[in-house]
């Protein structure tokens, strides 16, 4: 069978390789070949969409997760790979090249290299180390694949930490002033949090050994008769959640985010907040909540109260900030709380609540799809001024209305405007929360008040309102430096819009695949 | 013949060996602490003959040769390092040499 | 107290590759006499000599590795004269890492000979030889004697590999401490010796599987308890592994010897040694001390920790590239011990692995370095590698993957080498070891990544970035019309590449000078830096033509990135199968 | 049936998508064929929905729900976006669609001269569009859809000129506190949900068997016993949207400041329509506020205090549309008394007329802010009636109507809601009735205040004297481009005084007046659906019956009573026409007052000021402080320290590292001793 998976992985990873190797002075070449590289991998991604949507009667049924449907009848949901790849690769150990798909995957794998088009899109106007830049945007793109795709936790704690690289140069290469500070927090707080998880994933194939033989494919793992006792359960839970818990992040392990997210480049940002932070969501539904689930059932109030505390801390300090790259990633670990908080939405048996997974996994795409927007549309706003700082911007919305509608459609989309593909996701998953818990249900949806706040803060600040006597946009605009978007900026963004509304209005296609 | 017990001959090459030791601590002059060196190393060839002879073994002294072959080759290792940095520095001083280190 | 034996035709054979080696180290002295004098330019200085004596020493490390390989395949695994060195599958294991780090240590020298204008080289690459015969006699070793025969040739190479740049005196100083200092650690581990022989009355290890050659092992084995005189012995023992390793408190050496020694030769010993020695004291302490670990785990286990904890914290502020590789090479050992503290099949074999996979990363890192190395040892500091990636960028960018490697990423070698150990302190019952290896790596992570931010992200300081900003048009330009600075990118390394850098005068233009323009920008820019502070050397280096070797650094580059990503991507899939049956063969 | 509706939803959509994305390229006519056309359909499909309904026999199976497609299948959730026709969303539509397009029509007129024209187009297409959204979904999910969308209208329109900060910090104001509405609702729903697993409504008469059709939270409300706690939890929690929703306290203050918006929004959105829509979701899920017997009177209670303290307010005012704004915000509260009084219909009664009525008089506001180019201080209008008599007639008309006088379409409906609660409390035992007489106490207190701040209002508009100085130069409709100029203008435009500017000020022109005047008909043969009442009333109330299948039959109340009811309210409304012309009679003159409940209320009761003082203020400077000194202090500087403390063990450990060959050699002899003590130690 064709190396699907593989493909689509390595594709960005050769793509990239090939970038590098295209003589420096042919930069659209550069740029165009790629934006191919990354067209390439979407069609192929959107291939293995439709291959997923359809009936699949070969599929290999590998194991279940406790889902609780319906308040009286507790049931199992099947968790099934597809177009799986399996190749040994260091058995003793448990390690191998293995690969598939299941609904959760399809859609985050989707939006990864959905997101990659867009990104490399937006980044055609980075001018310095052009090939090296948009090659590690393609390696990043190859790491978050990977992430999504491995079904074998060696190799999915090596795509993990491959991601780290690019992301890390990134950051730290094309960033701004205080970029290197930046991309070494960020990388030593992931750090910290993914050794942790490295720890645990050694002990983990150490605790599921059948004789002498240890194992780290999640199928066999799922369908083991092994049970870790409740303490063992307890600690690898905790190391894995450190590194998911980085990730998303959770309050209080995010102080890496706003200034990893305010220092990178927009495009960057946008991968980082779209794509990278859904890693530790996925992280979390993926192997927090499967591998050990007596463990998630205990720490479920330990996870949620720190997702509820990070949902409404960080939409208060998102209130206040002036910097919009820094109000966009409180925000953003605001509404990562809400995904969080669905993940973990367990009844009093331990059931996910399907409505909770449903809503997380629909809200993993939808906030990748806003959060790109609003970063990009921000990061366009500053190739035009100069300046991130709200306080420098008013009534720029009658030079910029194209932006300034886009902005808004952006914002309405992250703040949950009913209709708009947020508050699908959203909806669903507090809805899973308030079923199972109706505290946490009712703060985490309390969201929904700072959040419009802010957004409209946002908005109004950056767009409307009164001119501002001086400063950098005015001066901007005084030497005509303040185009409406062009074309190419909207194509950019169009996907995006298009997703924004048809999510909103029909959801249900999203919902079908994380159920099935 | 009263045979000196075997511990005896332990003690002075234990002796000798701190006395090497002790040499290498405090002096400053490397030609000198190259020699407190040697000094430890003879002090092994000591032990090394003592338990040979005690154990009724042959290992021992062929030990023995072994460390004099290479404590001959150190000299001319080190006298060579020593004179090439009188050379350049006219001073073999070692609490001279701090040009590395942090 | 007397014996016959008589060395037969095997005994030879299961050594072939340290013959190979020691033959080619005195053939390498002979054809350094013989090479013809060109014109006026001295013999030592001829072009001949920069390519004839390298390439015959690499002949012979290929050679040793050849035998290496087909002792592997076709060698019986027993012992040698009497029992004296072993041909087992482990110190074969070993002779593959130890001949890597040699050969990739040969292919960055002449580069780096020429650019420091360094002659002898006949010396040189003989003694470059020894020490690799040396470092494989310790790590076969299965006497004490072959141990410290083996221990004191590779010291002995190394004091004056390490002295070799005699202009420097950093280098002179590195090869006096080296030297006092291995003595002194020698002659504890040899009292130490002496102490073990008292109280087992062999100097032999003894064979595990076998009773042909009966030694400490099956002393220790028929009386288990142990007696001071063995107690005193083995710390002893510890003390002298602990040195050559590097473990701390028996560290101090390692950043002074490795920062003054040239690095070529850094990149050799920081490999070759530890792995050698890490070999040998596995050997002695998993296999033949055996039997009464439960006496000397402790004292390993809190060098292990020791080692980890302050290797990783003393490199967190270090400015100097070399010195803070230095550190985490001590940081490294610390690792290594782990598997030393768990020893068995696992234990050993994840210090085989990672011994393999270190070798490739760490001496491409200094190999790196290698092609910055200043005369006067500068060029390696912090401020000197800001915004490297922006002036070499390929430099850079080996550098950082060998760093990241180093820093355990994957798809590296390093991350699978940490895993394997890691898993190995698992599963051999330290979870804690785990643990703390784990969160060392963190502090790990801080200065590599530091490192690769000064290169990446961090502007040269102005001076520099001035004089050194080079267009890439003025690159083509000067490979087109400076001519004796034609050097090649680093996919050109071959024939091809030698052919364009001995070329003098326009020869690199048109797709070859494009092709070239990456590589030569740096070197235009030397040419054209005014800087008055490093002036003097930059003329000295330029007295030579150019770094006509340079494409031999890029060859150990690439061949080490090649290894190193093999190492961790493919290979896994057999080495570790092969590293398990080697360490149940040691 | 019900998918008529979907034509009802289609065109106000298409006409905002159209005008959205090519309104800036269209021409004027082209602009308003879209919107007018896209409202007309709309109206007309509703229409003939509405006499779809009608033809329909029995009463009871006045009922059509017809499923559109899948919205989302989450586990045991099904969300599918479905259309109700029934005779309450009917009447809405009808109202809505109806209202809507002759605030359409008027809009061509009033915003001729705005260069954001097809915008405001685009946005009142789209308000439409919400609206009937919101009363026609048949689950509650979609209701909420419809809720936040037109909550996203109102913020657009309000904040339509939005280089204005007022303008701009309206809209923020509104729609903040309407997503406190929509957080309200968003829990009801999801309560609901964990309790019987639905988020339909339901059709049909009680059904307790999930999946089943007709099967919803209002048709399965009693099958379960929801404990008292959750079955008050949810009507309250319904009601926290309506009060945002519907400007009741404490969150009304959005809508005085929404006035900011032009002034057909305000006619539209924030007097006849979406405001309302919290009347329309009590209606519509009055079963569930029946579950508690304390919900309905914490409604009432709230509608009652909100009637009263929003009519105070409005004496006070001086800006026209501030106090037709409070008096909205009055109005409403009167509705939600009626519905806590059991009689949902009043409401709705109420609601009809007074989207007529209150459209008129926003309308006529508007005409006079037209006419004076924004002016909208009454200290600066008076004797309008010269000069703008269609205005003032059609506005006379609505104040009769607001004020209670038969009769216009107001008295019947608000006559209605008091009777109710008069009803009610007479017909309740226990102390809760105490509340109703109350609240029936308040009403008719607040029907007398209405009709002396709407005469207040009416004679400082158009009787007296002309006091102010001819019409602005530059119109409401700030342009687009010079603000800076509008500055000087506005000032500028006010040297002349007097009898003589008086006759620069002409009436609006027919696109405008036309509307007005239909709708002054409306507003006063609007009433006479429910008019019999008085006389026989289960027999002769159309609106009522026609209602009933929805909303239950109200309670009856005996002939006496409404009399009673009818007399007072008259009484006072009399009373308070009284007061306002023996007191403004001969022109409005504006005093400054020192009497502290004036000057109390004039102010607004501070409640704004208070709001800011404790909750905005404190939340951001909450939001400053943990940026400052947990983000800033104690994760930033924390991780900072962490490594600084890391870098001085570190260069300590390199302080050791002397370089000296002795101490190296020193260091390697401790090791040793510390390895040889370990074993002399350990034997």
């Amino acid at each position: 069978m064709f190396p699907m998976l593989s493909t689509i992985i390595f594709l960005p990873l050769l793509g990239g390789i090939v970038v590098l190797l295209l003589p420096r002075e042919r930069v659209n070449v550069i740029r165009w070949t790629a934006l191919g590289v990354a067209w390439l991998d979407l069609l192929l991604a959107l291939g293995v969409m439709l291959a997923y949507a359809q009936p699949h009667p070969t599929a290999v049924t590998v194991g279940t997760v406790p889902v609780v449907v319906g308040e009286a009848s507790p049931t199992v949901a099947s968790v099934t790979f597809l177009l799986q790849e399996h190749l040994s690769w260091l058995p003793a150990l448990g390690i191998n090249y293995s690969l598939g798909v299941d609904g959760v995957s399809v859609l985050l794998m989707t939006l990864t290299t959905l997101l990659t088009v867009v990104c490399i899109a937006a980044s055609f106007r980075v001018e310095q180390k052009l090939r090296t830049y948009l090659a590690f945007m393609l390696l990043l793109e190859s790491g978050l694949l990977g992430v999504f795709l491995a079904t074998n936790l060696f190799l999915f704690y090596v795509f993990w930490e491959l991601m780290l690289i690019p992301a890390y140069f990134l950051v730290g290469g094309w960033g701004g002033s205080r970029r290197v500070y930046a991309a070494i927090k960020f990388v030593l707080y992931t750090a910290v949090g993914s050794f942790l998880m490295l720890a645990g994933i050694i002990a983990l194939g150490y605790y599921y050994r059948t004789g002498g033989h240890y194992t780290l494919d999640l199928t066999t793992i799922l369908n083991s008769s092994t049970h870790l006792n409740s303490t063992v359960q307890l600690w690898l839970f905790l190391a894995f959640a450190a590194a998911f818990a980085v990730k998303v992040p959770l309050v209080p392990f995010h102080s890496w985010l706003p200034d990893a997210y305010s220092e990178a480049p927009t495009p960057v940002t946008a991968m980082l907040a779209g794509a990278m932070a859904k890693a530790g969501a996925y992280g979390f539904l993926r192997y927090c909540l499967t591998l050990f689930p007596d463990a998630a059932h205990r720490l479920a109030p330990l996870i949620s109260t720190l997702a509820v505390i990070g949902i409404l801390y960080c939409a208060l300090l998102a209130l206040v900030q002036s910097d919009m790259k820094r109000l966009l990633a409180y925000s953003s670990i605001s509404h990562l709380g809400v995904i969080t908080l669905g993940v973990f939405a367990l009844n009093a048996q331990g059931m996910a609540s399907q409505q909770g997974i449903d809503g997380a996994v629909l809200q993993m795409v939808n906030h990748g799809i806003t959060i790109t927007a609003l970063f990009l549309i921000v990061g366009f706003l500053e190739a035009r001024t100069g300046t991130r700082r709200l306080e420098d911007y008013g009534g720029v919305a009658r030079r910029l209305p194209i932006m300034a509608s886009v902005l808004m459609i952006a914002c309405l989309s992250s703040l949950g405007l009913p209709g708009l593909n947020s508050f699908a996701g959203e909806f669903l998953a507090l809805l899973g929360v308030f079923r199972n818990n109706a505290l946490f249900g009712v703060l985490g949806t309390l969201v929904v008040v700072p959040a419009a706040w802010y957004m409209i803060r946002l908005v109004q600040h950056a767009m409307m309102g009164v001119r501002p006597a001086g400063g950098p946009v005015v001066a901007a605009e005084r030497k005509g430096g303040l185009p409406d978007l062009d074309i190419g900026e909207f194509l950019v963004l169009l996907p995006l819009l298009v997703l924004i509304f048809y999510i909103g209005v029909h959801p249900l296609p999203l919902t079908f695949f994380v159920e099935h | 013949m009263t045979t000196i017990p075997v511990s005896w001959y332990l003690i002075v090459s234990a002796l000798l060996f701190t006395i090497g030791t002790i040499g290498v601590l405090v002096r400053r002059n490397p030609l000198i602490i190259f020699m407190s060196i040697e000094l430890m190393l003879n002090a092994v060839n000591l032990a090394f003959v003592t338990l040979s002879s005690y154990l009724d073994s042959a290992d021992g002294q062929v030990f023995v040769f072994l460390v004099l072959t290479v404590a001959a080759a150190e000299v001319v290792v080190g006298l060579a390092i020593i004179v090439s940095i009188f050379r350049t520095r006219r001073n073999i001083d070692v609490d001279e040499m701090n040009l590395l280190r942090g | 107290m007397s014996f016959t034996y008589i060395a037969s035709a095997a005994d030879w054979a299961r050594i072939a590759p340290e013959l190979v080696l020691a033959g080619v180290a005195l053939l390498v002295l002979l054809v350094d006499l013989l090479l013809p004098q060109t014109g006026s330019v001295p013999r030592e200085r001829g072009a001949a000599n920069f390519f004839v004596l390298p390439f015959l020493a690499l002949l012979g490390v290929l050679g040793a590795l050849a035998a290496t390989i087909v002792l592997f395949v076709v060698g019986d695994g027993q012992r040698a004269f009497f029992g004296l060195v072993g041909s087992d599958w482990g110190s074969l294991y070993a002779y593959l890492a130890i001949l890597s780090a040699a050969g990739l240590g040969i292919i960055f020298s002449p580069a780096y000979l020429k650019r420091l204008k360094l002659v002898h080289q006949g010396e040189y690459y003989a003694l470059f030889l020894t020490a690799a015969l040396g470092m494989m006699l310790l790590a076969a070793a299965t006497s004490f004697m072959t141990l410290f025969l083996g221990l004191e040739t590779l010291s002995l190479a190394l004091y004056i590999l390490c002295g070799f740049v005699t202009r420097r005196q950093g280098s002179q100083e590195a090869g006096m401490k080296y030297f006092l200092l291995s003595s002194f650690a020698s002659a504890f581990l040899l009292y130490g010796v002496a102490l073990i022989y008292g109280a087992t009355g062999t100097t032999r290890f003894g064979a595990r599987e076998t009773n042909a050659f009966p030694g400490v092992l099956q002393f220790l084995q028929a009386h288990p308890q142990s007696t001071a005189l063995l107690l005193i012995g083995i710390g002893l023992l510890t003390v002298g592994f602990a040195f050559k390793v590097s473990a701390i408190p028996f560290q101090m050496w390692t950043p002074d010897v490795y920062e003054g020694a040239p690095a070529p030769v850094t990149a050799f010993m920081s490999v070759g040694t530890k792995a050698a020695a890490l070999v040998a004291f596995a050997r002695v302490f998993v296999v033949v001390l055996a039997p009464v670990a439960a006496d000397w785990q402790a004292v390993v286990w809190a060098l292990a920790v020791l080692t980890m904890v302050g290797g990783n914290l003393l490199a967190l502020v270090q400015r100097n590239a070399k010195r803070l590789l230095a550190y985490s090479s001590v940081a490294h050992a610390g690792y290594l011990l782990i598997g030393v503290v768990v020893g068995g099949a696992t234990g050993l074999a994840a210090i085989l692995f990672y011994l393999l996979c270190y070798a490739f990363l760490n001496a491409g890192a200094f190999g790196a370095l290698s092609a910055l190395e200043r005369l006067d040892n500068s060029g390696c500091d912090r401020e000197d590698l800001r915004g490297l990636w922006f002036r070499r960028p390929w430099l850079a960018g080996f550098l950082a993957f060998f760093l990241l490697g180093l820093a355990g990423f994957p798809p590296m070698a390093g991350f699978a080498a940490k895993y394997y150990l890691f898993f190995a302190a698992l599963q051999g019952g330290h979870p804690e070891l785990l643990l703390i290896g784990v969160l060392t790596s963190v502090l790990g992570m801080y200065y590599y990544l530091r490192l690769i931010a000064a290169m990446f992200m961090e502007p040269a300081r102005e001076a520099q970035a001035e004089s050194l900003e080079v267009t890439p048009a003025l690159a083509v330009a000067s490979a087109g019309t400076a001519g004796a600075g034609a050097s090649v990118a680093p996919r050109v390394s071959g024939p091809l590449g030698r052919a364009a850098s001995t070329r003098s005068g326009g020869a690199g233009s048109g797709v070859a000078g494009a092709a070239v323009a990456v590589k030569a920008a740096p070197q235009t820019a030397t040419r054209r830096a005014p800087a008055p502070a490093t002036g003097e050397q930059l003329a000295e280096e330029e007295g030579l033509p150019g770094h006509s070797f340079a494409w031999t650094t890029w060859l150990g580059l690439g061949l080490a990135a090649l290894g190193a990503l093999a190492l961790g991507t493919v290979l896994p899939f057999w080495l570790v199968d092969l590293a398990l049956k080697a360490a149940a063969m040691l | 049936m019900a998918s008529l509706l979907l034509w009802v939803l289609i065109p106000p959509l298409l006409g905002f998508i159209i005008l959205g994305l090519l309104g800036r390229t269209l021409p004027r006519s082209a602009i308003l064929t879209v919107a007018w056309g896209t409202v007309a359909i709309s109206f007309l499909f509703a229409l003939s929905a509405f006499l779809s309904l009608l033809g329909v026999h029995p009463d009871s199976q006045r009922v059509s729900d017809a499923t559109v497609y899948t919205w989302a299948i989450a586990g045991d959730l099904q969300v599918h976006f479905g259309l109700l026709l029934d005779p309450l969303s009917a009447t809405m539509l009808l109202v809505i669609t109806g209202v809507g397009l002759l605030i359409h029509i008027y809009s061509a007129g009033y915003m001729a001269d705005d260069p954001g024209f097809w915008r405001f187009f685009s946005y009142m297409n789209f308000f439409i569009f919400a609206m009937t959204l919101l009363v026609s979904a048949d689950n509650l999910l979609f209701l909420l859809v419809g809720w936040g969308l037109v909550g996203l209208a109102s913020f657009l329109l309000i904040g339509f000129w939005y280089q204005r900060p007022a303008a701009t910090a309206a809209a923020r104001k509104a729609l903040v506190i309407n997503v406190i509405g929509d957080f309200g609702l968003m829990l009801a729903i999801f309560l609901l949900f964990k309790h019987l697993n639905t988020v339909d409504y339901g059709y049909g008469g009680p059904n307790c068997i999930p999946g089943t059709s007709g099967y919803g939270v209002l048709t399965a409300a009693s099958c379960q016993q929801l404990g008292s706690l959750i079955s008050l939890a949810i009507p309250l929690l319904l009601f926290v949207a309506c009060a945002a929703k519907s400007a009741q306290l404490p969150l009304y203050m959005w809508l005085p400041d929404a006035m900011e918006g032009p002034t057909p929004v305000s006619a539209l959105i924030h007097a006849a329509t979406m405001v309302t829509a919290g009347v329309y979701l009590v209606a519509r899920t009055h079963v569930l506020f029946t579950l508690s017997p304390y919900a309905l009177p914490i409604v009432g209670a709230i509608g009652g205090l909100t009637a009263l303290f929003a009519a105070t307010i409005a004496l006070t005012q001086l800006d026209i549309k501030r106090v037709l704004a409070y008096s909205t915000i009055s109005q409403l509260g009167y509705m939600f008394m009626g519905e806590s009084a059991g009689s949902y219909s009043a409401g709705i009664f109420h609601l009809t007329t007074h989207a007529y009525f209150k459209a008129l008089l926003f309308l006529g506001a508007g005409a006079v802010i037209h006419a004076l180019g924004g002016e909208q201080d009454m200290r600066e209008m008076g004797g309008l009636r010269y000069r703008m008599r269609i205005t003032f007639w059609t506005f006379l008309i609505a104040v009769l109507a607001i004020s209670g006088i038969p009769p216009f379409a107001g008295f019947w409906s608000k006559d209605d809601i008091l009777s109710a609660l008069l009803t009610q409390a007479t017909s309740l035992s226990g102390s809760v009735r105490y509340l109703y007489y109350g609240l029936w106490g308040l009403g008719v207190l607040t029907a007398g205040l209405t009709a002396l701040y709407m005469f207040r209002l009416f004679y400082g508009i158009f009787m007296g004297g002309y006091r102010g100085s001819g019409p602005l130069k530059h119109g409401h409709a700030d342009s687009d481009e010079e603000e800076e100029e509008e500055e000087v203008t506005t000032t500028a435009g006010r040297r002349r005084r007097g009898e003589s500017a008086l006759y620069e000020i002409y009436e609006v022109p027919a696109v405008m007046t036309v509307p007005l005047v239909i709708l002054a008909i409306l507003s006063t043969i609007g009433g006479l659906v429910g008019s019999f009442a008085l006389f026989n009333y289960s027999r002769w109330q159309p609106l009522n019956a026609f209602l009933e299948p929805v909303l239950g039959s109200a309670p009856e109340g005996k002939l006496g009573l409404l009399w009673l009811s009818t007399g007072a309210s008259l009484v006072f409304a009399l009373l308070g026409l009284l007061i306002a012309w023996r007191r403004y009679g001969q022109g409005f003159v504006y005093k400054e007052s020192r009497n502290p409940f004036y000057r109390l209320a004039y102010n607004k009761y501070y409640v704004d000021e208070i709001g800011i003082a404790l909750l905005i203020n404190p939340l951001l400077w909450l939001g400053r402080q943990a940026s400052a000194l947990l983000e800033g202090g104690l994760l930033d500087g924390g991780s900072r320290l962490v490594g600084r403390a890391f870098s001085l063990v570190s260069a300590g450990g390199r302080r050791l590292q002397t370089g000296y060959v002795r101490n190296y050699a020193l260091a390697i002899l401790i090791g040793v001793v510390l390895i040889i003590l370990y074993y002399v130690v350990r034997g």
